[in-house]
């Protein structure tokens, strides 16, 4: 188990947003978190990436506890993840913007950058390399030099991928991912998790697009009014009366 | 073919008149107010990484330089030890003092930090005036003794140089570090915290280094000028002088990295060149009112018009050196 | 130390940081309805009360003439800080920092602008508000005439922007362009009209605060750059920046520690005690006034 | 129009002619900031003085061309134009800065440029027996003299045995608490209490409710002019009724103004009395009234002597050599000026002149003169 959420409950003004979520994320695989608007999602993704802290419960991350872990420490232990409105940095540069997401593995000092040092200079060269490589697997590679507000929608999603995984994670958090794009930018996007999958990065995702969970997810976790109702496969989910009765009204593609 | 570059030329030209000026100039007046613009100069650089690149605001810069003037006069006049131990021990104090000050810039943003420097400014100005067997109060503290090497003590000639020595440096470590990893994430974290927390950034140790080196240059600044001065007196460690200095940044432009010493330069020359006769009322109307002016009309500052002009388009801050160049190489190398 | 002596403390702490409550008032509406810290506001009280001085006392109009056209002025710089000021910054894409570093500069231009035209002495205040030597005592406690015109006018006006923020449209509409200008205006907020509001209001409430403090401050620079405009900064703060009432709380209760630290601990060091204070609240108090805290989605 | 022409070049030629053989004086003062009260006084007094000398022909032949700076209350500044004033325009006299920090802090650039610097300054820490500075001399009786002659009144006359003291933060205040202290302990006297009161605070509350319980019978103000209005309509309000005897701050319009009827009774030593009988005082104030169109105030008349003093000093040297008239200045000159007899005495004093008067609701009545 690489993610193990226990309990989890998080609590706004008296707004309870995840009561009591119980979830695992099996090493190798993708899961997918869905239920409709408001249902706590995105919440539990903020949770497990640090953003928010949790109400009580616990979050375990490959058996440890990271409850209590800022954001930093938790991306550094290898939790990426993106966000359901795309934040990138938008006065940076496409490479710069891959390259913040390096800092963890710079191993200079505040000395070396003063001095200017020889082993700063290579680390510097190394990490670009590694950033341009990204860049080239996500077909970012001749936007590099570009301002990110010059790129198109879903270029813009794939770098703040690539941001996410010049972390290097283990596990992958995605946050709507397919939300707001074409038909081709959306099987580009199916085309890149699926590379990943097999690359052995282990992902949870939350969606909306049916189409989109039916391609990618290996096991279904259904949320609704911030509590699990539901787990299992994506074809067990479908067809369970609970689910279908969570999603009247909302429009299941 | 070859084109003459004449702003090159122009450049070459203005660096070797701030270089040779002391000896075209023999106006001791000019000469001590170049110096004092280079201490300023050093100070609102600090101020202009504090603010334009990590995004913190201080105002209360002043009293990390009252702290570095009156430790350095100190340990230097009351324990008569050497100059450079006072400058260094006054560097630390307002470095921790900044590191101090950090703390509430975790969790405050915009205005409550801005009113929690504004307060931290305050105390030290009525600690300076209170604690009179330490700096003399509101008598002032005299006899700081001047900067020396060997027999030779400097007069405002050498203490040019050391100044500009010391904001050269200052300027370049400032550089190195705006074009490394460490600027970059101060950057990021600039643009959008959260984003640059999941990318592993911790944002508050990067508030806490901005801090500390914003308050070791102002420290740094204070050492330096109670030296020059000779004496202290609690008057320039007030509020407006720590709104002046934040004026000094901003007016030099926040996102350059010459800012600074452009803004402390120009601040500190012009209210002395309009003392004509007759305007002892106005000057300061005028100062202010051009400080006005060029913060409402030009946002980013003077610097930006000045690398204008030498580069033609400015370049955004963020694309830095090391990747340009290493760029140029790829692109060499693929073609 | 007699309980009569205590409590004469306590109210002359609660007069003096009702004046603080006075400015504070203006920064809690600005900070409500544009979210700006402007330094210029405080000029408004000295403007304010150098008008009152020249119209009333120097020109000899009537004292309802002098002071409607003291704070219709007033309410009119108010509207040149928005156009001359706020609207280039933002049109040039400069942010809170250049408008606070704006408005610090206006603050000292003000200042000298008035050194130049009345000198640096302090004038005194006509006796508009009651006589120097006029007290109300009752129960062996004292206080001037003055505070007693202060109380209503800070009861009114706390009163008034508390319902005009909660209450009206205009409230309304002025918090939703706070939050956010682009939803404000599809939702069909005038959010031209309501941001000159929000300028023209402020000052002009530091304005009437400058006359009725000026028998207090003098007409003198202090009322547009001494302590005072901190003061009224950290009364706002105090209590969150939220809501009038708490600028006004937060005043007296500054007023209150000021006095009792003066009694109890030292004059001397009375404003490095009310500063630490002011700061263990920012850092420590931890609902309400964090509300722009990074960790709060 | 031809004729026109040619007067306006004859004008101009003249003035230049009248600026290039000029004297140049500096005058460094406060006018900016808050601590911007008296500049308005000592270039007023200053001016007035340089025009009735121009207007009589000047000094030695040419006329005074008098550059004022300000120095906003921050010896910091006050480096910069004194520095400005001595190496830039290259004056042949400075007066001021009148803060006693700046001058010490400035002095010894005069003594490198060997320029007389006449102050108006009155801590006694610069006096000649401490700072030895041959070129540096002061306008007034410094407040050595003043407290001194305060307490020697306030135990003498009003039989005051156990004063309270409240006093400012400045250089100024302090110095006078420090003599106070000496002078009220050289009779055996102690000091029941001493509260202070920072410039700009509006509320006294405390600190009188505190003298009141140490049981003072007498206030000793040693403030600047608003904290001074602040303490006495405090003491009036809280229905303290003990005497009051105030420094040279509490003897000045600017306080009494802001005061009103609070101030009635209030004694205070001054440097200054514009009521003074005397022929020097009286033609000095009608001179100023009618160049001014107010009274004057103290240190008008501190720097009004001091130009008197330079030009005669200039006279008597047939120079502006700056050594030669540090010379006259301290061993040769000897004056009548408003402030009485002006002759430098071993602290480089020119007087010692003082007032001990009490206020009546309209003007300071005169009850001892002292030299």
């Amino acid at each position: 188990m690489i993610l193990q959420a226990k309990n989890l409950t998080k609590v706004f003004g008296g707004v309870i947003a995840n009561k009591e979520i119980n979830l695992n994320v099996e090493e190798g695989t993708v899961t997918a978190l869905i239920g409709p608007n408001g249902s706590g999602k995105t919440t539990f993704i903020n949770q497990v990436s640090g953003v928010l802290k949790p109400t009580s419960g616990q979050i375990l991350f490959k058996d440890k506890d990271i409850t209590s872990l800022e954001a930093h420490d938790i991306s550094r232990i290898g939790i990426a993840r993106t966000f359901q409105k795309i934040r990138l940095f938008e006065k940076l540069t496409v490479i710069e913007n891959v390259l913040v997401a390096r800092r963890k593995f710079f191993k200079c000092g505040f000395l070396d950058i003063v001095f200017h040092t020889k082993r700063l200079k290579n680390e510097e060269k190394e990490q670009l390399d590694i950033a341009l490589n990204l860049l080239q697997r996500l077909g970012l590679a001749d936007e590099a030099w570009k301002m990110p507000g010059e790129l198109p929608y879903g270029k813009r999603r794939a770098l703040e991928i690539a941001r996410a995984l010049a972390l290097e994670p283990k596990l992958l958090l995605l946050d709507e991912p397919a939300a707001g794009m074409t038909r081709n930018e959306f099987a580009s996007i199916i085309d890149i998790i699926q590379k990943l999958k097999e690359q052995g990065i282990t992902m949870l995702l939350v969606e909306h697009t049916m189409a989109f969970i039916r391609e990618t997810s290996d096991k279904v976790y259904v949320l609704n009014f911030g509590e699990v109702i539901a787990e299992g496969t994506f074809e067990e989910m479908e067809h369970d009366p609970a689910v279908v009765a969570a999603y009247l009204g909302e429009e299941s593609v | 073919m070859r084109v003459v570059n004449w702003k090159k030329i122009l450049l070459i030209i203005a660096l070797a008149l701030v270089v040779v000026y002391p000896f075209l100039d023999k106006n001791d007046y000019r000469l001590y107010l170049a110096n004092r613009a280079l201490i300023h100069s050093i100070l609102a650089s600090g101020l202009v990484f504090l603010t334009g690149f990590a995004g913190q605001i201080s105002l209360g810069q002043a009293g990390f330089y009252a702290i570095g003037a009156y430790t350095s006069a100190y340990i230097t006049t009351r324990l008569g030890m050497p100059i450079i131990l006072g400058i260094v021990c006054g560097i630390l104090l307002s470095l921790g003092a900044g590191l101090i000050l950090s703390i509430p810039s975790f969790k405050l943003k915009a205005f409550f930090l801005s009113l929690v420097t504004i307060a931290f400014g305050q105390i030290v100005y009525v600690l300076i005036l209170n604690l009179q067997s330490i700096t003399g109060g509101p008598y002032g503290f005299f006899g700081i003794p001047p900067m020396k090497v060997g027999q030779y003590y400097f007069d405002n000639k050498g203490y040019y140089y050391t100044f500009l020595i010391i904001l050269v440096l200052v300027i370049l470590i400032i550089y190195r570090i705006k074009n490394s990893y460490l600027g970059r994430s101060m950057f990021a974290i600039n643009d959008d915290v959260i984003a640059a927390e999941v990318c592993g950034i911790n944002s508050k140790q990067s508030k806490i280094f901005a801090f500390a080196l914003s308050a070791s240059l102002a420290g740094l600044a204070g050492s330096l000028y109670a030296h020059l001065a000779g004496f202290l007196s609690p008057e320039p460690f007030t509020f407006f002088e720590s709104s002046n200095f934040v004026a000094m940044a901003v007016v030099g432009g926040l996102r350059n990295i010459l800012g600074g010493t452009i803004g402390g330069v120009i601040l500190t020359f012009l209210p002395e060149f309009l003392r004509f006769r007759g305007w002892e009322n106005y000057y300061l109307i005028v100062t202010s009112l051009t400080v006005v002016l060029v913060v409402v009309f030009m946002p980013n500052g003077l610097g930006n018009i000045i690398f204008k002009l030498f580069r033609g388009k400015t370049h955004s801050h963020a694309i830095h050196k090391e990747i340009t160049t290493l760029r140029k190489e790829k692109e060499g190398g693929t073609k | 130390m007699e309980t009569k002596d205590i409590l004469q403390n306590l109210v002359s702490g609660i007069a003096i940081g009702s004046t603080y409550g006075l400015i504070g008032l203006g920064v809690v509406f600005l900070w409500q309805s544009i979210e700006r810290i402007n330094f210029a506001n405080i000029s408004s009280a000295m403007l304010s009360a150098y008008l009152f001085y020249t119209f009333y006392s120097e020109i000899g109009m009537g004292f309802f003439i002098s002071f409607v056209l003291s704070v219709g002025i007033v309410a009119l710089y108010g509207l040149g800080l928005r156009y001359l000021i706020h609207e280039p910054i933002t049109k040039r894409g400069g942010g809170r920092l250049e408008f606070v570093v704006a408005t610090l500069m206006i603050c000292v231009l003000w200042l000298n602008v008035i050194i130049v035209f009345y000198g640096g002495l302090p004038k005194p205040f006509p006796p508009v508000f009651g006589k120097a030597t006029d007290f109300v005592r009752f129960a062996g406690v004292s206080l001037p005439v003055v505070y007693f015109y202060i109380f209503l006018v800070v009861a009114i006006l706390m009163a008034f922007l508390h319902f005009l923020l909660r209450k009206t449209l205009v409230g309304k509409s002025l918090r939703a362009t706070a939050q956010n200008k682009e939803v404000a205006q599809l939702m069909g907020v005038n959010v031209n009209l309501t941001t000159s509001l929000a300028f023209m209001l402020s000052t002009t409430v530091v304005g009437i605060a400058g006359i009725l403090l000026a028998p207090i401050y003098f007409v003198s620079l202090e009322l547009g750059g001494g302590s005072i405009g901190i003061k009224g900064f950290s009364a706002a703060v105090m209590a969150g920046l939220i809501d009038p009432y708490g600028a006004v709380v937060g005043g007296i209760l500054l007023g209150i520690i000021e006095n009792f630290s003066t009694l109890f601990i030292s004059s001397t060091y009375r404003d490095v005690i009310s500063f630490l204070i002011l700061v263990a609240v920012l850092i420590f108090k931890p609902k309400g006034i964090f509300v722009w805290s990074l960790h709060r989605d | 129009m031809k004729s026109k022409i040619f007067a306006t070049l004859l004008v101009l030629a003249l003035l230049t002619a009248l600026s290039f053989g000029a004297i140049k004086v500096a005058l460094c003062a406060p006018f900016t900031g808050l601590g911007s009260i008296l500049g308005d006084y000592i270039k007023k007094g200053a001016k007035l003085a340089v025009e009735e000398i121009n207007s009589t022909g000047g000094v030695l032949g040419e006329q005074i061309e008098l550059t004022v700076y300000d120095t906003a209350a921050n010896p910091s500044t006050a480096m910069n134009v004194v520095r400005r004033a001595l190496f830039s325009d290259k004056v042949v006299a400075v007066f001021g800065p009148n803060m006693s920090s700046a001058v010490l802090g400035v002095h010894q650039l005069a003594q490198q440029a060997k320029t007389p610097m006449l102050v108006g300054a009155t801590s006694p820490s610069f006096r000649f027996t401490k700072v030895h500075n041959p070129f540096l001399f002061r306008l007034r009786a410094d407040d050595d003299v003043k407290v001194s002659q305060l307490v020697k009144y306030a135990v003498d006359v009003l039989g005051i045995k156990k004063p309270g003291v409240i006093y400012g933060s400045t250089d100024y205040c302090l110095a006078a608490l420090d003599v106070a202290k000496r002078e009220f302990g050289a009779r055996g006297i102690e000091i029941v209490d001493a509260e202070q009161i920072k410039e700009g605070e509006k509320d006294a509350t405390g600190q009188l409710l505190k003298l009141k319980n140490a049981g003072f019978d007498g206030l000793i103000g040693l403030t600047h002019e608003p904290e001074a209005a602040v303490v006495v309509k405090q003491l009036r309000q809280l229905e303290i009724d003990v005497p009051i005897i105030g420094f040279s701050a509490w003897g000045v319009p600017a306080f009494t103004d802001l005061a009103g009827d609070a101030a009635i009774g209030v004694y205070s030593v001054q440097g200054f009395n514009p009521n003074d009988s005397e022929l020097a005082v009286r033609s000095f104030v009608a001179h100023y009234k009618s160049k001014w169109g107010e009274e004057p105030s103290d240190p008008a008349q501190a720097y009004y002597d001091g130009i008197y003093l330079l030009a005669k000093a200039i006279e008597i040297a047939n120079s502006t050599d700056g050594e030669k008239l540090a010379e006259v200045l301290s061993n040769q000159l000897e004056m009548y000026g408003v402030q009485g007899m002006l002759k430098c005495d071993e602290h480089h004093n020119f007087t010692s002149i003082c007032y001990i008067s009490q206020f009546d609701g309209e003007s300071w009545t005169i009850i001892d003169k002292l030299h």
